[in-house]
Protein backbone atom coordinates (compact mmCIF):
# COMPACT_ATOMS: atom_id res chain seq x y z
CA UNK A 1 0.00 0.00 0.00
CA UNK A 2 1.63 3.32 -1.51
CA UNK A 3 1.80 6.08 1.35
CA UNK A 4 -1.00 8.45 1.49
CA UNK A 5 -0.41 11.10 -0.28
CA UNK A 6 -2.24 14.24 0.36
CA UNK A 7 -0.42 16.45 -2.49
CA UNK A 8 3.09 16.36 -4.30
CA UNK A 9 4.25 18.17 -7.38
CA UNK A 10 7.54 17.72 -9.33
CA UNK A 11 8.98 19.96 -12.00
CA UNK A 12 10.92 18.85 -14.85
CA UNK A 13 12.85 20.89 -17.67
CA UNK A 14 14.34 19.21 -20.42
CA UNK A 15 15.40 20.02 -24.35
CA UNK A 16 13.88 19.75 -27.28
CA UNK A 17 15.13 16.32 -28.34
CA UNK A 18 13.94 13.28 -29.33
CA UNK A 19 16.42 11.29 -26.42
CA UNK A 20 14.60 13.43 -23.69
CA UNK A 21 10.97 11.35 -24.23
CA UNK A 22 11.90 8.32 -22.52
CA UNK A 23 13.26 10.12 -18.98
CA UNK A 24 9.94 12.74 -18.73
CA UNK A 25 8.12 9.12 -19.35
CA UNK A 26 9.67 7.06 -16.64
CA UNK A 27 9.37 10.12 -14.20
CA UNK A 28 5.84 10.92 -14.64
CA UNK A 29 4.92 7.43 -14.28
CA UNK A 30 7.16 6.93 -10.76
CA UNK A 31 5.09 9.80 -9.74
CA UNK A 32 1.97 8.67 -10.72
CA UNK A 33 2.30 5.36 -9.33
CA UNK A 34 2.00 7.52 -5.35
CA UNK A 35 -1.13 6.89 -6.08
CA UNK A 36 -2.93 3.58 -6.66
CA UNK A 37 -3.24 3.38 -10.77
CA UNK A 38 -3.49 0.11 -11.94
CA UNK A 39 -0.75 -1.10 -14.69
CA UNK A 40 -3.11 -0.47 -17.49
CA UNK A 41 -3.55 3.19 -16.38
CA UNK A 42 -0.22 3.91 -15.71
CA UNK A 43 0.48 2.74 -19.46
CA UNK A 44 -1.77 5.07 -20.32
CA UNK A 45 -0.43 7.83 -18.93
CA UNK A 46 3.13 6.94 -20.29
CA UNK A 47 1.33 7.43 -23.51
CA UNK A 48 -0.48 10.90 -23.08
CA UNK A 49 2.50 12.19 -21.73
CA UNK A 50 4.57 11.04 -24.48
CA UNK A 51 2.42 12.43 -27.11
CA UNK A 52 2.69 15.80 -25.10
CA UNK A 53 6.02 16.01 -24.98
CA UNK A 54 6.81 14.47 -28.35
CA UNK A 55 4.83 17.62 -30.24
CA UNK A 56 6.77 20.11 -28.00
CA UNK A 57 10.21 18.73 -29.72
CA UNK A 58 8.78 18.20 -33.14
CA UNK A 59 6.40 21.42 -33.68
CA UNK A 60 7.70 23.91 -31.52
CA UNK A 61 11.04 24.68 -32.21
CA UNK A 62 12.89 25.36 -34.78
CA UNK A 63 16.31 25.09 -33.73
CA UNK A 64 16.72 24.49 -29.66
CA UNK A 65 14.15 25.22 -26.77
CA UNK A 66 13.27 23.99 -23.44
CA UNK A 67 10.43 22.08 -22.26
CA UNK A 68 8.43 22.02 -18.88
CA UNK A 69 6.37 19.28 -17.36
CA UNK A 70 4.60 19.84 -14.22
CA UNK A 71 2.91 17.01 -12.19
CA UNK A 72 0.97 17.44 -9.69
CA UNK A 73 -1.38 15.17 -7.14
CA UNK A 74 -3.80 16.22 -5.24
CA UNK A 75 -5.98 13.74 -3.77
CA UNK A 76 -6.94 11.16 -6.10
CA UNK A 77 -6.47 12.86 -9.05
CA UNK A 78 -2.70 13.32 -11.01
CA UNK A 79 -2.47 16.61 -12.82
CA UNK A 80 0.07 17.19 -15.53
CA UNK A 81 1.06 20.04 -17.48
CA UNK A 82 3.76 19.92 -20.62
CA UNK A 83 4.73 23.85 -21.56
CA UNK A 84 6.94 25.04 -24.57
CA UNK A 85 7.41 28.40 -25.49
CA UNK A 86 7.73 27.68 -29.38
CA UNK A 87 5.54 28.73 -32.69
CA UNK A 88 2.42 27.95 -30.40
CA UNK A 89 -0.69 25.86 -32.80
CA UNK A 90 -3.05 28.47 -34.74
CA UNK A 91 -5.90 26.16 -35.00
CA UNK A 92 -6.08 24.52 -31.74
CA UNK A 93 -9.57 22.90 -32.73
CA UNK A 94 -8.79 21.82 -35.92
CA UNK A 95 -5.08 20.16 -34.45
CA UNK A 96 -6.70 18.11 -32.24
CA UNK A 97 -8.98 16.29 -35.11
CA UNK A 98 -7.83 12.92 -35.51
CA UNK A 99 -5.78 12.20 -38.48
CA UNK A 100 -4.75 16.36 -38.36
CA UNK A 101 -0.86 16.95 -39.07
CA UNK A 102 1.29 19.56 -40.64
CA UNK A 103 3.79 16.63 -41.12
CA UNK A 104 2.99 14.32 -43.72
CA UNK A 105 5.03 11.50 -41.77
CA UNK A 106 3.27 11.87 -38.77
CA UNK A 107 -0.18 10.14 -37.97
CA UNK A 108 -1.80 12.78 -36.25
CA UNK A 109 -2.74 10.42 -33.10
CA UNK A 110 -1.19 12.78 -30.47
CA UNK A 111 -4.04 14.55 -28.95
CA UNK A 112 -6.45 11.95 -29.78
CA UNK A 113 -4.23 9.90 -27.32
CA UNK A 114 -3.85 12.22 -25.14
CA UNK A 115 -7.77 12.79 -24.96
CA UNK A 116 -8.84 9.09 -25.33
CA UNK A 117 -6.36 8.04 -22.28
CA UNK A 118 -6.55 11.01 -19.59
CA UNK A 119 -10.12 12.10 -18.16
CA UNK A 120 -10.10 15.86 -19.20
CA UNK A 121 -7.36 17.70 -21.69
CA UNK A 122 -6.74 21.47 -22.20
CA UNK A 123 -4.50 23.02 -24.99
CA UNK A 124 -3.89 26.52 -24.72
CA UNK A 125 -1.87 28.41 -27.52
CA UNK A 126 -0.68 31.49 -28.65
CA UNK A 127 1.07 31.42 -32.12
CA UNK A 128 4.55 33.02 -31.49
CA UNK A 129 4.44 32.22 -27.89
CA UNK A 130 4.28 28.47 -27.40
CA UNK A 131 1.83 26.12 -26.31
CA UNK A 132 0.74 24.34 -22.98
CA UNK A 133 -1.00 21.45 -22.32
CA UNK A 134 -2.82 20.52 -19.43
CA UNK A 135 -4.22 16.58 -18.49
CA UNK A 136 -5.97 15.50 -15.31
CA UNK A 137 -6.59 11.82 -14.90
CA UNK A 138 -8.70 10.50 -11.93
CA UNK A 139 -7.66 7.54 -9.56
CA UNK A 140 -10.45 5.45 -8.85
CA UNK A 141 -8.68 1.63 -7.47
CA UNK A 142 -10.74 1.18 -4.62
CA UNK A 143 -7.76 1.54 -1.89
CA UNK A 144 -7.55 -1.86 -0.80
CA UNK A 145 -6.54 -1.98 2.74
CA UNK B 1 16.13 0.11 -28.90
CA UNK B 2 17.78 -2.64 -30.07
CA UNK B 3 17.39 -4.89 -33.30
CA UNK B 4 18.22 -8.16 -34.43
CA UNK B 5 18.13 -9.01 -37.79
CA UNK B 6 17.90 -11.78 -39.29
CA UNK B 7 17.19 -13.24 -42.86
CA UNK B 8 15.11 -16.25 -43.66
CA UNK B 9 12.90 -17.79 -46.30
CA UNK B 10 13.41 -14.31 -48.29
CA UNK B 11 11.76 -12.51 -45.90
CA UNK B 12 14.11 -9.78 -43.36
CA UNK B 13 13.07 -10.36 -40.30
CA UNK B 14 13.73 -7.50 -37.65
CA UNK B 15 13.10 -8.62 -33.16
CA UNK B 16 12.70 -5.06 -31.98
CA UNK B 17 13.97 -5.03 -28.49
CA UNK B 18 12.97 -1.74 -25.75
CA UNK B 19 10.58 1.98 -26.28
CA UNK B 20 9.59 2.64 -29.71
CA UNK B 21 8.60 6.30 -30.00
CA UNK B 22 10.25 9.20 -31.21
CA UNK B 23 13.66 8.67 -29.11
CA UNK B 24 13.91 5.69 -30.78
CA UNK B 25 11.81 5.24 -33.85
CA UNK B 26 15.12 6.99 -36.11
CA UNK B 27 17.08 3.66 -35.22
CA UNK B 28 14.32 0.89 -35.91
CA UNK B 29 13.93 3.17 -39.41
CA UNK B 30 17.12 3.15 -40.65
CA UNK B 31 17.68 0.21 -39.39
CA UNK B 32 14.90 -1.79 -41.57
CA UNK B 33 15.83 0.56 -44.95
CA UNK B 34 19.11 -0.52 -44.28
CA UNK B 35 18.82 -4.18 -44.26
CA UNK B 36 15.64 -4.36 -46.86
CA UNK B 37 17.88 -2.54 -49.25
CA UNK B 38 21.08 -4.77 -48.27
CA UNK B 39 19.25 -7.67 -49.05
CA UNK B 40 17.18 -6.63 -51.92
CA UNK B 41 13.97 -7.89 -50.34
CA UNK B 42 11.24 -5.47 -50.05
CA UNK B 43 9.55 -8.08 -47.80
CA UNK B 44 9.61 -7.52 -43.82
CA UNK B 45 8.67 -9.58 -40.77
CA UNK B 46 8.47 -7.12 -37.29
CA UNK B 47 8.64 -9.36 -34.45
CA UNK B 48 7.44 -7.05 -31.36
CA UNK B 49 8.03 -9.53 -28.82
CA UNK B 50 10.71 -7.40 -27.34
CA UNK B 51 8.65 -3.82 -27.40
CA UNK B 52 7.49 -2.62 -24.17
CA UNK B 53 6.23 0.62 -25.15
CA UNK B 54 4.43 1.83 -28.16
CA UNK B 55 3.63 5.83 -29.20
CA UNK B 56 2.32 7.59 -32.03
CA UNK B 57 5.41 8.47 -33.36
CA UNK B 58 6.37 4.28 -33.05
CA UNK B 59 3.24 3.24 -35.05
CA UNK B 60 3.82 5.98 -37.46
CA UNK B 61 7.45 4.76 -37.94
CA UNK B 62 5.95 1.17 -38.33
CA UNK B 63 3.24 2.48 -41.08
CA UNK B 64 5.88 4.54 -42.99
CA UNK B 65 8.02 1.45 -43.52
CA UNK B 66 4.64 -0.24 -44.63
CA UNK B 67 4.12 2.34 -46.94
CA UNK B 68 7.42 2.14 -48.18
CA UNK B 69 7.50 -1.56 -48.66
CA UNK B 70 3.79 -1.34 -50.37
CA UNK B 71 5.14 1.29 -52.91
CA UNK B 72 7.41 -1.93 -53.80
CA UNK B 73 4.81 -4.48 -54.23
CA UNK B 74 6.12 -5.92 -51.37
CA UNK B 75 4.65 -7.68 -48.18
CA UNK B 76 5.17 -6.87 -44.44
CA UNK B 77 3.80 -8.71 -41.48
CA UNK B 78 3.87 -7.82 -37.46
CA UNK B 79 4.34 -10.45 -35.14
CA UNK B 80 3.73 -11.36 -31.34
CA UNK B 81 3.08 -7.33 -29.92
CA UNK B 82 2.80 -7.68 -26.27
CA UNK B 83 -1.24 -6.80 -24.90
CA UNK B 84 -0.05 -2.96 -24.55
CA UNK B 85 1.12 -2.76 -28.08
CA UNK B 86 -1.70 -4.63 -29.37
CA UNK B 87 -4.35 -2.44 -28.04
CA UNK B 88 -2.37 0.51 -29.31
CA UNK B 89 -2.12 -1.10 -32.60
CA UNK B 90 -5.65 -1.56 -32.85
CA UNK B 91 -6.70 1.64 -31.54
CA UNK B 92 -4.74 3.49 -34.26
CA UNK B 93 -6.26 1.24 -37.33
CA UNK B 94 -2.82 0.07 -38.13
CA UNK B 95 -3.70 -3.67 -37.68
CA UNK B 96 -6.15 -3.13 -40.38
CA UNK B 97 -3.56 -2.36 -42.85
CA UNK B 98 -0.39 -5.02 -41.56
CA UNK B 99 -1.61 -8.57 -40.85
CA UNK B 100 -0.71 -9.33 -37.12
CA UNK B 101 0.50 -13.05 -36.54
CA UNK B 102 1.97 -14.76 -33.20
CA UNK B 103 5.03 -16.06 -34.09
CA UNK B 104 7.58 -15.44 -37.31
CA UNK B 105 6.75 -18.82 -38.61
CA UNK B 106 3.09 -18.58 -39.39
CA UNK B 107 3.95 -14.44 -40.57
CA UNK B 108 6.83 -16.48 -43.04
CA UNK B 109 4.12 -18.75 -44.07
CA UNK B 110 1.91 -15.85 -44.34
CA UNK C 1 24.18 2.15 -30.61
CA UNK C 2 22.33 5.46 -28.19
CA UNK C 3 22.03 8.42 -30.01
CA UNK C 4 25.37 10.90 -30.24
CA UNK C 5 25.21 12.63 -27.67
CA UNK C 6 27.20 16.04 -27.52
CA UNK C 7 25.46 17.80 -24.93
CA UNK C 8 22.42 17.53 -23.14
CA UNK C 9 20.70 18.80 -19.80
CA UNK C 10 17.73 18.05 -17.53
CA UNK C 11 16.32 19.66 -14.07
CA UNK C 12 14.01 18.42 -11.67
CA UNK C 13 12.80 19.87 -8.91
CA UNK C 14 11.05 17.72 -6.56
CA UNK C 15 9.62 18.50 -2.75
CA UNK C 16 11.30 17.24 0.26
CA UNK C 17 9.37 13.92 0.65
CA UNK C 18 10.47 10.30 1.06
CA UNK C 19 8.13 9.09 -1.67
CA UNK C 20 10.28 11.29 -4.15
CA UNK C 21 13.72 9.38 -3.82
CA UNK C 22 12.50 6.66 -6.40
CA UNK C 23 11.47 9.04 -9.47
CA UNK C 24 14.62 10.95 -9.16
CA UNK C 25 16.63 7.96 -9.29
CA UNK C 26 15.07 6.75 -12.79
CA UNK C 27 14.64 10.06 -14.15
CA UNK C 28 18.56 10.27 -14.11
CA UNK C 29 19.23 6.27 -14.45
CA UNK C 30 17.25 7.29 -18.09
CA UNK C 31 18.92 10.78 -18.93
CA UNK C 32 22.62 8.39 -18.05
CA UNK C 33 21.43 6.01 -20.14
CA UNK C 34 22.42 8.33 -23.20
CA UNK C 35 26.05 7.80 -22.26
CA UNK C 36 27.07 3.82 -22.98
CA UNK C 37 27.46 3.06 -19.55
CA UNK C 38 27.18 -0.63 -18.48
CA UNK C 39 24.30 -1.65 -16.41
CA UNK C 40 26.83 -1.67 -13.12
CA UNK C 41 27.52 1.73 -13.85
CA UNK C 42 23.89 2.91 -14.27
CA UNK C 43 23.23 1.02 -10.69
CA UNK C 44 26.11 2.86 -8.97
CA UNK C 45 24.61 6.13 -10.47
CA UNK C 46 21.23 5.46 -9.16
CA UNK C 47 22.65 4.78 -5.54
CA UNK C 48 24.66 7.68 -5.61
CA UNK C 49 21.65 10.04 -6.52
CA UNK C 50 19.73 8.45 -4.23
CA UNK C 51 22.02 9.42 -1.02
CA UNK C 52 22.73 12.69 -2.09
CA UNK C 53 18.23 13.56 -2.98
CA UNK C 54 17.80 11.03 0.49
CA UNK C 55 20.34 13.37 2.73
CA UNK C 56 18.31 16.86 1.31
CA UNK C 57 15.15 14.67 2.55
CA UNK C 58 16.00 13.80 5.81
CA UNK C 59 18.77 16.28 6.74
CA UNK C 60 18.02 20.01 4.96
CA UNK C 61 14.57 20.76 6.41
CA UNK C 62 12.51 20.47 9.32
CA UNK C 63 9.32 21.33 7.27
CA UNK C 64 8.83 21.38 4.06
CA UNK C 65 11.29 21.95 1.10
CA UNK C 66 12.05 21.71 -2.06
CA UNK C 67 15.46 19.76 -3.56
CA UNK C 68 16.54 20.54 -7.22
CA UNK C 69 18.29 18.11 -9.52
CA UNK C 70 20.68 19.24 -12.58
CA UNK C 71 21.98 16.53 -15.08
CA UNK C 72 24.31 17.38 -17.27
CA UNK C 73 25.71 15.51 -20.40
CA UNK C 74 29.09 16.96 -21.64
CA UNK C 75 31.00 14.62 -24.08
CA UNK C 76 31.64 11.34 -22.17
CA UNK C 77 31.19 13.03 -19.01
CA UNK C 78 27.64 12.77 -16.90
CA UNK C 79 27.54 15.57 -14.09
CA UNK C 80 25.05 15.99 -11.15
CA UNK C 81 24.06 18.43 -8.95
CA UNK C 82 21.81 18.09 -6.20
CA UNK C 83 20.90 20.95 -3.97
CA UNK C 84 18.71 21.84 -1.55
CA UNK C 85 17.76 25.39 0.47
CA UNK C 86 17.84 24.24 3.96
CA UNK C 87 19.64 23.79 7.33
CA UNK C 88 23.39 23.78 5.78
CA UNK C 89 25.72 21.20 7.24
CA UNK C 90 28.49 23.06 9.30
CA UNK C 91 31.31 21.03 9.02
CA UNK C 92 31.62 19.47 5.64
CA UNK C 93 34.73 17.66 5.96
CA UNK C 94 33.52 15.90 9.35
CA UNK C 95 30.15 14.60 7.52
CA UNK C 96 32.40 13.02 4.84
CA UNK C 97 34.05 10.57 7.58
CA UNK C 98 32.48 6.85 6.80
CA UNK C 99 29.93 6.72 9.69
CA UNK C 100 29.81 9.80 10.78
CA UNK C 101 25.89 10.59 11.15
CA UNK C 102 23.86 13.36 13.14
CA UNK C 103 20.71 10.25 13.26
CA UNK C 104 21.50 7.75 15.12
CA UNK C 105 19.23 5.20 13.42
CA UNK C 106 21.51 6.32 10.08
CA UNK C 107 24.94 4.46 9.11
CA UNK C 108 26.67 7.19 8.00
CA UNK C 109 27.43 5.90 4.53
CA UNK C 110 25.81 8.35 2.16
CA UNK C 111 28.46 10.25 1.07
CA UNK C 112 31.05 7.48 0.95
CA UNK C 113 28.56 5.64 -1.60
CA UNK C 114 28.94 8.97 -3.46
CA UNK C 115 32.59 9.21 -3.38
CA UNK C 116 33.03 5.18 -4.25
CA UNK C 117 30.39 5.09 -7.09
CA UNK C 118 31.24 8.36 -8.67
CA UNK C 119 34.59 9.70 -9.67
CA UNK C 120 34.44 13.38 -8.37
CA UNK C 121 32.52 14.63 -5.55
CA UNK C 122 32.35 17.98 -4.30
CA UNK C 123 29.61 19.16 -1.33
CA UNK C 124 29.62 22.92 -0.73
CA UNK C 125 27.73 24.17 2.08
CA UNK C 126 26.31 26.88 3.87
CA UNK C 127 24.76 26.95 7.40
CA UNK C 128 20.92 28.49 7.02
CA UNK C 129 21.51 28.56 3.42
CA UNK C 130 21.75 25.15 2.05
CA UNK C 131 23.67 22.46 -0.06
CA UNK C 132 25.05 21.51 -3.04
CA UNK C 133 26.28 17.88 -4.08
CA UNK C 134 28.12 17.73 -7.52
CA UNK C 135 28.89 14.88 -9.02
CA UNK C 136 30.72 13.56 -12.15
CA UNK C 137 31.22 10.02 -13.54
CA UNK C 138 32.69 9.75 -17.07
CA UNK C 139 31.67 7.01 -19.01
CA UNK C 140 34.38 4.75 -20.45
CA UNK C 141 33.17 1.95 -22.29
CA UNK C 142 34.31 2.27 -26.02
CA UNK C 143 31.52 2.65 -28.35
CA UNK C 144 31.01 -0.39 -29.92
CA UNK C 145 30.16 0.02 -33.72
CA UNK D 1 7.82 -2.31 -1.80
CA UNK D 2 5.80 -5.51 -1.37
CA UNK D 3 6.50 -7.59 1.62
CA UNK D 4 5.17 -11.26 1.68
CA UNK D 5 4.69 -12.66 5.19
CA UNK D 6 4.71 -16.58 6.11
CA UNK D 7 5.62 -18.24 9.54
CA UNK D 8 7.53 -20.92 9.72
CA UNK D 9 9.62 -23.13 11.89
CA UNK D 10 9.15 -20.39 14.77
CA UNK D 11 10.67 -18.10 12.33
CA UNK D 12 9.27 -15.20 10.38
CA UNK D 13 9.65 -15.11 6.81
CA UNK D 14 9.53 -11.98 5.06
CA UNK D 15 9.73 -11.18 1.23
CA UNK D 16 10.45 -8.43 -0.04
CA UNK D 17 10.07 -7.08 -3.83
CA UNK D 18 10.66 -3.83 -5.06
CA UNK D 19 13.15 -1.08 -4.27
CA UNK D 20 14.33 -0.78 -0.15
CA UNK D 21 15.34 3.34 -0.12
CA UNK D 22 13.81 6.27 1.66
CA UNK D 23 10.56 5.77 0.61
CA UNK D 24 9.82 2.28 1.23
CA UNK D 25 11.91 1.31 4.34
CA UNK D 26 9.49 2.54 6.19
CA UNK D 27 7.02 0.33 4.58
CA UNK D 28 9.42 -2.68 5.43
CA UNK D 29 10.26 -1.48 8.87
CA UNK D 30 6.58 -2.09 9.95
CA UNK D 31 5.89 -4.60 8.25
CA UNK D 32 8.68 -6.05 10.04
CA UNK D 33 7.89 -4.95 13.81
CA UNK D 34 4.26 -6.36 13.18
CA UNK D 35 4.82 -9.52 12.50
CA UNK D 36 7.92 -10.27 14.89
CA UNK D 37 5.43 -8.60 17.46
CA UNK D 38 2.06 -10.71 16.40
CA UNK D 39 3.94 -14.07 16.34
CA UNK D 40 5.94 -13.14 19.36
CA UNK D 41 9.13 -14.29 17.94
CA UNK D 42 11.73 -13.02 17.55
CA UNK D 43 13.58 -14.87 14.43
CA UNK D 44 13.21 -13.17 11.40
CA UNK D 45 14.32 -14.01 7.82
CA UNK D 46 14.25 -11.70 5.15
CA UNK D 47 14.20 -13.04 1.29
CA UNK D 48 15.97 -10.17 -0.51
CA UNK D 49 15.50 -12.39 -3.76
CA UNK D 50 12.36 -9.96 -4.81
CA UNK D 51 15.08 -6.69 -4.03
CA UNK D 52 15.94 -4.46 -7.40
CA UNK D 53 17.50 -1.42 -5.54
CA UNK D 54 19.14 -0.79 -2.17
CA UNK D 55 21.05 2.34 -0.82
CA UNK D 56 22.24 3.02 2.66
CA UNK D 57 18.41 3.99 3.94
CA UNK D 58 17.63 0.41 3.15
CA UNK D 59 20.75 -1.51 4.37
CA UNK D 60 20.04 0.86 7.61
CA UNK D 61 16.73 -0.41 7.87
CA UNK D 62 17.49 -3.79 7.65
CA UNK D 63 20.44 -3.24 10.24
CA UNK D 64 18.21 -1.77 12.54
CA UNK D 65 15.77 -4.59 12.56
CA UNK D 66 18.85 -6.78 13.65
CA UNK D 67 19.53 -4.84 16.45
CA UNK D 68 15.88 -5.09 17.77
CA UNK D 69 16.50 -8.48 17.36
CA UNK D 70 19.53 -8.90 18.82
CA UNK D 71 18.52 -6.89 21.51
CA UNK D 72 15.93 -9.96 22.53
CA UNK D 73 18.69 -12.32 21.78
CA UNK D 74 16.54 -13.28 18.58
CA UNK D 75 18.28 -14.44 15.08
CA UNK D 76 17.79 -12.70 11.88
CA UNK D 77 19.26 -13.82 8.56
CA UNK D 78 19.84 -12.74 5.04
CA UNK D 79 18.49 -14.69 1.92
CA UNK D 80 19.20 -14.39 -1.76
CA UNK D 81 20.46 -11.32 -2.31
CA UNK D 82 20.26 -10.35 -5.94
CA UNK D 83 24.01 -9.28 -7.20
CA UNK D 84 23.92 -5.42 -6.56
CA UNK D 85 22.00 -5.96 -3.32
CA UNK D 86 25.03 -8.32 -2.59
CA UNK D 87 27.73 -5.73 -3.40
CA UNK D 88 25.85 -3.49 -1.09
CA UNK D 89 25.72 -5.37 1.71
CA UNK D 90 29.31 -6.30 1.17
CA UNK D 91 30.15 -2.29 1.16
CA UNK D 92 28.80 -1.45 3.99
CA UNK D 93 29.63 -4.48 5.97
CA UNK D 94 26.45 -5.52 6.57
CA UNK D 95 27.05 -9.10 5.78
CA UNK D 96 29.57 -9.44 8.15
CA UNK D 97 26.61 -8.90 10.73
CA UNK D 98 24.27 -10.33 9.74
CA UNK D 99 24.43 -14.27 7.80
CA UNK D 100 23.32 -14.95 4.02
CA UNK D 101 22.25 -17.97 2.73
CA UNK D 102 20.94 -18.80 -0.93
CA UNK D 103 17.53 -20.43 0.24
CA UNK D 104 14.90 -20.03 3.06
CA UNK D 105 15.35 -23.92 3.94
CA UNK D 106 19.32 -22.91 4.47
CA UNK D 107 18.47 -19.81 6.80
CA UNK D 108 15.68 -21.75 8.37
CA UNK D 109 18.04 -24.71 8.82
CA UNK D 110 20.55 -22.03 10.35
N1 LIG E 1 3.57 21.89 -28.94
C1 LIG E 1 3.20 22.18 -30.21
N2 LIG E 1 3.71 23.28 -30.83
C2 LIG E 1 3.33 23.57 -32.11
N3 LIG E 1 2.47 22.84 -32.83
C3 LIG E 1 1.93 21.74 -32.27
C4 LIG E 1 2.26 21.35 -30.94
N4 LIG E 1 1.57 20.23 -30.64
C5 LIG E 1 0.84 19.94 -31.73
N5 LIG E 1 1.04 20.84 -32.72
C6 LIG E 1 0.38 20.85 -34.05
O1 LIG E 1 -0.80 20.04 -33.98
C7 LIG E 1 -0.77 19.02 -34.95
C8 LIG E 1 -1.49 17.79 -34.47
O2 LIG E 1 -0.81 17.21 -33.36
P1 LIG E 1 -0.99 15.65 -33.05
O3 LIG E 1 -2.44 15.29 -32.96
O4 LIG E 1 -0.18 15.33 -31.86
O5 LIG E 1 -0.39 14.91 -34.32
P2 LIG E 1 1.10 14.75 -34.88
O6 LIG E 1 2.07 15.09 -33.81
O7 LIG E 1 1.17 13.33 -35.28
O8 LIG E 1 1.21 15.68 -36.05
C9 LIG E 1 0.71 18.82 -35.26
O9 LIG E 1 0.91 18.27 -36.54
C10 LIG E 1 1.25 20.24 -35.13
O10 LIG E 1 1.04 20.98 -36.31
N1 LIG F 1 21.69 18.09 2.48
C1 LIG F 1 22.07 18.10 3.79
N2 LIG F 1 21.64 19.06 4.62
C2 LIG F 1 22.01 19.09 5.93
N3 LIG F 1 22.83 18.14 6.48
C3 LIG F 1 23.29 17.16 5.70
C4 LIG F 1 22.94 17.08 4.32
N4 LIG F 1 23.57 15.99 3.80
C5 LIG F 1 24.26 15.43 4.79
N5 LIG F 1 24.11 16.12 5.95
C6 LIG F 1 24.78 15.81 7.26
O1 LIG F 1 25.88 14.97 7.01
C7 LIG F 1 25.78 13.78 7.78
C8 LIG F 1 26.42 12.61 7.03
O2 LIG F 1 25.72 12.31 5.83
P1 LIG F 1 25.77 10.85 5.23
O3 LIG F 1 27.18 10.43 5.05
O4 LIG F 1 24.95 10.83 3.99
O5 LIG F 1 25.12 9.92 6.31
P2 LIG F 1 23.61 9.76 6.84
O6 LIG F 1 22.67 10.37 5.86
O7 LIG F 1 23.44 8.27 6.94
O8 LIG F 1 23.54 10.43 8.17
C9 LIG F 1 24.29 13.62 8.03
O9 LIG F 1 24.03 12.84 9.17
C10 LIG F 1 23.85 15.07 8.20
O10 LIG F 1 24.10 15.54 9.51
Amino acid sequence: MPVQTAQNEMRLEILSRPENVGLVRVAVAAFASQLEFTLGEIEEIKVAVSEAVSNSILHAYDGPGRIGVTGRIDGQALEITVEDWGKGIPDVEEARQPAFSTDPERMGLGFVFMESFMDDLEVTSQPGKGTVVHMRKVCRAPAVQ
Amino acid sequence: MLVQEVFSAGHVILRLEGELDLGTAETFRRAAEEALERHGSYRLVLNLAGVSFIDSSGLGAILGRYRRIAQRQGRMALVAPPENVRAMLELSGVFKVIPIYDSEQKALAG
